[in-house]
């Protein structure tokens, strides 16, 4: 019978963003997830990216389905509005608030349940609109609120808890979202803070949908020996396909880059991206190469991270329905009810 | 005709002279066929003349080839529903030709394609065989277009049979094809050749005639889906998610039409709205709860099989209290059913619709003004409710063509119910959580994402009235029973019942939606006929205020009429009414995916009345 | 305690002296914390003492971390719902101790972990302060596993505290531990140095005492959830697809391991059984209805949000009449609700789950033997009656751990219903239809895909009697007045009420499902305290037989007690049952998530009588 | 208010098959599709392969969803047992089915709607899974029984009669079934009888999953100009990967081919698939390569038609699940209730 209350604001940190706003503004209530859950991790890169994005927190909406990771928004961002909806359903939810009002920065948390299963026809037809909107799923293989059950991203021959293996293929969300149509694919780890990080902030410059699968294990379930989402397993198999670094808009571009082995990517808000590439040359902006990339690495059961995938201009969702630049849920009276001539004409063809 | 309808009725009375104004036509076609145009100029016809009409199609699930059915009904009086008895038959399809006249009464008239030779099957009729291919061959070189333009020619052949008037048939003409001058000028010379050809061969045997009248003056002729948009319209919706479904998708596929055209913003030319066809019925109403959660005026559409789908979130939409507007063209079930036939038959699974102690609010438009009407007001009480709200038309009401006096113009602003800016926070001197009833009406104040005001965190699962979490059993209760206490508060907000009171009767109807047109003829029957007096309420919503069951408690009998098997409604009233009150109620149903007709109710009526208490 | 309590009650009466065999525990501690195997082998104690016991589990919809309360009430009566008061905390949580030591009654014992200085806060409580780590510490030697062993401990305080045999709490450990001989070896040093630890140190100060009794002699402890799943097991169940959902997953979790165990082929050692977990909800039915149509016995189980996603399948069962089985194991919502908190509350949405004039077979377990019983009977009726049929059980029923007597091996064989095969239908000489009624009881006969039998067309959408698609008005009458008609039959074929007549009462209890033992237990508390008898009827299934309306014209005022807030099942009696009884039906609910209580009856029915006509 | 009778049966053909069954015990009711309609081609087909093959039509299971396309089942094979299920839904039904009785041959028909929008949650598991199943998508780019809006296969740019333009990239299932794992993935034309008729029989001797989407012209709401699924558009862009033929087991290898030019598949019942290719080069067994060549494709406004991808020889669904030999819906009692020892095992263990 607990309440989760609002986590009391912990001393303020003389270190504030562009907005003047220290770190405790982006916090969220005290988690209530299992000490260690890779989860946990991410909800603070969350809140360590929006703040040092400066984003405004009014602006942002959290929204998520059901799962340990669907409770995440709780956790970050508490002066956001916050939407846990149902099971899978994120999409749609999300999706209308942006209708509504275009003006918000939306992101949206999910589980590999939760999108690899029940809402992976959600999942489907977002990643088709680019809808502005960062999709981060919290992937671990499992269901961890149900207790552990595969999820459909467990892979081919991991193994549960109670030794059973499992036998179906897993699915990419990240390959799927590139042959969907999405514009901003990365994978992550929750143990990597870094690239985590740059990733995030590169999202949140993103105009449409950011998809970015974060390899986050728990470690109540899916922790053990067997488990390719254990984090001994992921960390000893994460292949990062190079250093990501991500330079807002409003900071001066001071990273130094060879152009050859770096790939540089202005996004649309004037931020920029830099890939510097490892092992792999690699070409983010190629579809069928990001595919290749996740199947060999796939095959060798590793996993690559990274941003696979960018298309930093495709017009997003917004855009293709040509809206307003209001938000039209704060339209007035005036400018969505005609007026009494329309009526009227529309009464004289019916008589 | 009329040997099937009561001596007593007037008009009737004089029989085989002549029956002005008073009959039925039905066009038997094969769908695709294009007879539509032909049977909308003929209703258009009558409607111009003056003549109270109901047009109404029955057509088969399917695109093309396959049997149906135009029915228009002129009367007089101004009855509008079915009438179940056909007097004049026009049979075009030869698929179905043989069985369309043996269902006929003694007496009616047949016109009908010669080389069908209907007229061996009986005796009994007035039969007039009409050379339709030779007619339009005349009139049409191009043998691919004779198809369509033949079934211009039973209007013609009808106009002269029942002397419509020639002008009028011209200008409903021009209103159906005015923007396409070829395909007009064709199908004007069919009319004529129709006409002509007519009043050189055919003997007029029959007793119908029109005559102009003056009914309809001022009048519009509208279907309720068309209607329902246009009150979308008007309501200020600004975003609609929907997936196509039949009878539905005419109401959103309308709304989007009037939305390009009305609702670009002047300078800009951009949409003050935004319509998406989702990928199913469940993500329509997610993005509706996620458009009305951040400000919007969010609505969906859907029938049946839709409402099914989206049960889970609308608990959602209930418990979260989230506004959500979803209209359910009602078409017949269980599962797909009969998608193209009508019914009541989604009541209480809409009043109920979503596991645990879910209670939705229902609106049952009766009339396509009203289904402009609700409309406005669905979306103002999702907004001060909180609350899904559900709008049941069904596909009677939804895609057929009714008579209406005009539509009044909102007099009322839209009400966005209870939101609180910035501003209106802290004037409540932090008094405010997001579910705390400040009013005592159970409805909360909510802020809105992006504007600045306080967050909260909305959830499906257990919350306290600052939105928190919590599993504790007294913030549990404390919060459904103030959800209870909303659903009281909506009773006087809802519409509100019609009520005829009759003094010195016993007897009284219940009875919602499209069922309103068979009840008042029926109530004439019954007092014409039987010289017995029924009172009547017209349930426009539930939740029930007290006055349907004041109402109840004033007649010893009181009829449930409905469309569906299982006396949806009654068994509703008898859940929410006053114990003392079941004995009262009694059922008239009508579920065989036709709209329900008056003669049905009045022998239902009559032989309840006979069997017990009369 | 026990002033709470009515002096009335006998044991009580002599009270502070001592009370034996009659009292609840609440063991306060963290999720995640491995308490559950210490609360276990407590009450596997007390059971096997011979004592009549029960355990409610009160857990936090989370993994780890937050507080969790298991209630263990031990009656020498035999009263096993919950009991309201608590009688000995044990208090193991830092973040709660505070609260539940303030919720106790005086007089109350209190164990408790002595840092958290409990003894200061009231002074009307027995307070025993226990040094657990220190204790720990010195039997465990490895710091990790202290947490866990530490549970162990308060094992020991309460077997001495309360005289609990220390051989049946070794073997009752055993029990829960057996496999794990390191870790039942340090659990017994743990148990053994609690119980040292308070005959050295405490001075029994509270009144509570055990002692050996006969009343448990050949019972089993069993949860509900584990009862089903050997219910499915032995009805034959062939196919399973479920998707998780508390607290539901653990009757397919649990029937899985039954059948790897008992259901391999002996000689091929392959599977008699297919399991499939789906990707939801939606196509767990969709598989049910696959699977069932071709012949299998089909199950899923799931809780309240997936039954709202699951109603468009259930109305194609239902229309198509495809037998189907779900389990709706409830929890409290609406939508998500408490995911970890009993409730009744999907009465009225199973019953009516999908649009369109959809009605389902509804089978209310009121006992783990019953959701055994009623396991086999599901998929008996499913067949037989060619539809879906909803097994509500709760998460009291479902995840609590309840005494019963052993189950019994089925006497009856499986019955498959009727279905033919190529003989089969040969022999009817033509007059098979898949939808044909043959017997007259609305039940058709089918047959089964790769049978050689003929073949059929099932569908959604209108079909006659030879499963051809049609849209007459007539062929869709008939068919569902035929559905209509098997829903008669199917009365006589569910589970039939339990009726306690008494003569001379005025008043009566109708209930369901785990509200039963709590009726049970106000029963005798209105006639010991109150001299007021009280007949009872428990519903066990939907539709409702006879019996139910003419036990309710028997008594004046029929109490339908339930775990919703709307009343649900009176709302369902009312619906079905007969006006004129109407009045006599009233309602008294318990919502708030925990599993009601006698008391709340006893004193929802007082009230009322006072209020009204006593 | 039309009921469907069955066909009469036409006068018996001289032609049987291997069962001695001449087509006529293949046909299905009168079709209620419109004249023209692309569905009704592919029903001929089918009745053709499912007779050349020689399949027993009372081991035939034909489902489907909700549509025109989802009508068709009635329309072949009457003898065979069929379920129009509801809509998008045919994958789970046909699953339940394929575990109740495995010895059933099931073909599953849906449309571009059926599967591409409601059904794509079922789809992608369906693929995941390779259950046998023939997973037949009629695929026309609209919503033909609802009056002809777009579905989610309707290409980017194409017009719809209203002249409404579709802004949303199509969902390629093909490249989508291969993602997710499906075993034999093809794409044809419902104008091409030679070719489909091929993959349909190739497709009734496979193993696992089959994905076969015809591109199959509506030609009520959708063949007009401007649309990229009218008649003439698709036979102008069809671009066969080569020349399938079949072999079925039961008959001789007689086919000349030359092992440079042509790939030879051996499916799993000794049957063979013979793949001439024609212009390019591909492999039908490269996953990667098949991608590549639904993206190049695409990006050219064309359709690679034929088998695209095949893997024959993939366990099963069913053989995951390890069942017995025999239709789990027909095991005796005997065989499916454990015995009195059972029971009173497991009472006592929990006495
Ligand atoms: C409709 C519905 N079905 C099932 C559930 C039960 N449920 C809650 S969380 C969950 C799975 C969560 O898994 P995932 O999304 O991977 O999140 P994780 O807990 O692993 O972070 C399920 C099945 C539900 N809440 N709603
Ligand atoms: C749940 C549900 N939603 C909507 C519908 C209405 N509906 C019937 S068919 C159809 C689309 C069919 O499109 P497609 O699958 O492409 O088949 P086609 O008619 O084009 O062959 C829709 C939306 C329905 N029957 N059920
Ligand atoms: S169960 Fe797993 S996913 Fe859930 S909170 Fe614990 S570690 Fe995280
Ligand atoms: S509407 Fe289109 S898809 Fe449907 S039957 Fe006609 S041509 Fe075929
Ligand atoms: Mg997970
Ligand atoms: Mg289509």
């Amino acid at each position: 019978m607990s309440t989760d209350a609002q986590a009391p604001a912990p001393a303020p940190l003389k270190k504030v963003n562009r907005l003047q706003l220290d770190v405790s503004s982006y916090r969220g209530s005290k988690t209530t997830l299992c000490a260690g859950c890779g989860h946990n991790a991410i909800s603070e890169r969350i809140i360590d990216a929006f703040f040092e994005m400066g984003v405004d927190p009014h602006r942002v909406i959290k929204l998520s389905g059901i799962g340990c990771s669907s409770k995440s928004p709780a956790y970050f961002l508490n002066p956001a509005h916050g939407f846990n909806s149902v099971h899978g359903r994120m999409p749609s939810v999300a999706t209308g608030a942006m209708l509504a009002n275009r003006g918000l920065l939306a992101i949206g948390v999910s589980g590999d349940g939760d999108t690899g299963a029940i809402g992976i026809g959600q999942f489907v037809h977002a990643m088709r609109r680019n809808l502005p909107l960062i999709y981060l799923v919290e992937d671990n293989g499992c269901y961890g609120l149900t207790k552990g059950q595969f999820s459909p991203t467990a892979d081919f021959g991991t193994k549960a808890k109670n030794g059973v293996v499992n036998d179906l293929p897993p699915i990419d969300l990240c390959a799927m979202a590139i042959e969907l149509g999405a514009t901003f694919v990365a994978r992550s780890f929750s143990g990597d803070k870094k690239q985590l990080l740059s990733i995030l902030k590169a999202a949140i410059a993103h105009k449409g949908t950011s998809l970015i699968d974060v390899i986050s294990p728990c470690v109540t379930f899916n922790d053990h020996e067997g488990s390719t989402k254990s984090y001994a397993y992921v960390k000893a198999h994460d292949d990062p396909l190079g250093e990501v670094s991500f330079v807002p808009f409003f900071e001066d571009i001071s990273v130094e880059y060879e152009p050859g082995s770096t790939t540089r990517v202005r996004m649309h808000d004037g931020s920029h991206l830099f890939l510097r590439k490892l092992e792999e040359t690699y070409n983010p902006t190629d579809k069928l190469a990001a595919a290749r990339l996740l199947h060999e690495t796939l095959a060798r059961g590793e996993f690559a991270t990274g941003v696979i995938y960018i298309e930093p201009d495709k017009d997003d969702f917004l855009q293709l329905l040509n809206l307003v630049d209001e938000p039209l849920g704060q339209l007035p009276e005036s400018r969505v009810r005609p007026p009494r001539a329309v009526l009227d004409q529309l009464m004289d063809q019916l008589r | 005709m009329s040997s099937t309808l009561p001596a007593s009725e007037p008009q009737q009375a004089q029989a085989s002279a002549s029956v002005t104004n008073d009959f039925s036509i039905q066009i038997a076609t094969v769908n695709g066929s294009g007879s539509q145009t032909a049977n909308l100029v003929l209703l258009r016809t009558l409607f111009q003349m003056g003549i109270p009409v109901s047009g109404k199609n029955m057509f088969p699930s399917n695109i093309a080839g396959l049997p149906t059915w135009y029915t228009i009904r002129a009367n007089r009086r101004g009855y509008i529903s079915r009438k179940k008895e056909i007097d004049l038959l026009v049979a075009m399809n030869p698929e179905t030709a043989r069985d369309d006249v043996m269902g006929l009464e003694p007496g009616c008239a047949v016109v009908y394609d010669a080389p069908l030779r209907l007229d061996t099957l009986r005796s009994d009729l007035v039969f007039y065989a009409v050379p339709f291919d030779k007619i339009v061959a005349e009139v049409c070189t191009d043998a691919k277009l004779r198809r369509l333009v033949k079934n211009m020619v039973y209007d013609g052949v009808l106009a002269e049979l029942l002397s419509m008037d020639a002008g009028e048939m011209q200008q409903a003409l021009a209103r159906q094809l005015g923007k396409k001058p070829k395909a007009l000028a064709l199908n004007q010379a069919a009319l004529e050749a129709g006409r002509t050809w007519a009043s050189e061969h055919l003997t007029k045997a029959d007793p119908f005639r029109v005559e102009r009248m003056d009914k309809t003056t001022g009048q519009i002729l509208i279907e309720g889906n068309t209607a329902a948009a246009m009150g979308c319209l008007f309501a200020g919706v600004t975003v609609v998610a929907w997936y196509p479904i039949t009878p539905s998708s005419s109401l959103p596929e309308t709304l989007i039409r009037y939305l390009r055209k009305y609702r670009m913003d002047p300078e800009t030319g951009k949409a003050t709205f935004a319509v998406v066809q989702a990928e199913d019925e469940i993500a329509s109403l997610g993005m509706v709860i996620g458009a009305s959660w951040a400000g919007a005026r969010a609505m969906t559409s859907t029938s049946g099989p839709g409402i099914s789908l989206m049960s889970e979130f609308a608990g959602l939409a209930y418990y979260a209290e989230v506004p959500a507007v979803v209209f359910d063209v009602q078409r017949v079930g269980p599962s797909t059913g009969l998608p193209t036939r009508t019914a009541q038959g989604d009541i209480l699974f809409a009043a109920f619709n979503s596991h645990g102690d879910t209670k939705n609010v229902v609106l049952l438009p009766g009339s396509v003004e009203e289904c402009y009407e609700m409309s406005m007001a669905s979306f103002d009480l999702a907004e001060r409710l909180q609350t899904v709200v559900f709008v049941l038309s069904d596909l009677d009401l939804g895609m057929n063509t009714w008579m209406s006096k005009p539509f009044d113009y909102p007099e009322k602003p839209i009400d966005r119910g209870k939101v609180l800016d910035a501003e209106g926070v802290k004037a409540l001197g932090g008094t405010w959580g997001r579910y705390r009833d400040l009013d005592g009406d159970g409805i909360p104040y909510r802020t809105l994402p992006g504007s600045g005001a306080p967050a909260y965190f909305t959830r499906g699962s257990g919350h306290n009235d600052m939105a928190l979490y919590t599993e504790r059993p007294d913030d549990y209760t404390k919060n459904v029973d103030r959800l209870a206490r909303k659903f009281e508060t909506a009773k006087s907000l809802v519409p509100q019942p019609v009520v005829e009171d009759v003094a010195g009767t016993q007897i009284a109807i219940i009875a919602y939606g499209t069922t309103h047109f068979a009840v008042e003829e029926s109530r004439d029957q019954l007092r014409e006929e039987h010289g017995v007096e029924v009172a009547y309420l017209r349930l426009r919503a539930y939740p029930f205020p007290a006055t349907v069951h004041e109402f109840i408690r004033r007649y010893d009998r009181v009829y449930v009429v409905e469309q569906n098997r299982d006396g949806q409604m009654l068994g509703l009233l008898r859940i929410e009414g006053e114990p003392a009150s079941a004995v009262r109620l009694r059922s008239v149903l009508h579920y065989n995916g036709l709209p329900i007709d008056a003669r049905s109710i009045t022998d239902g009526i009559l032989a309840q009345e006979k069997a017990g208490n009369a």
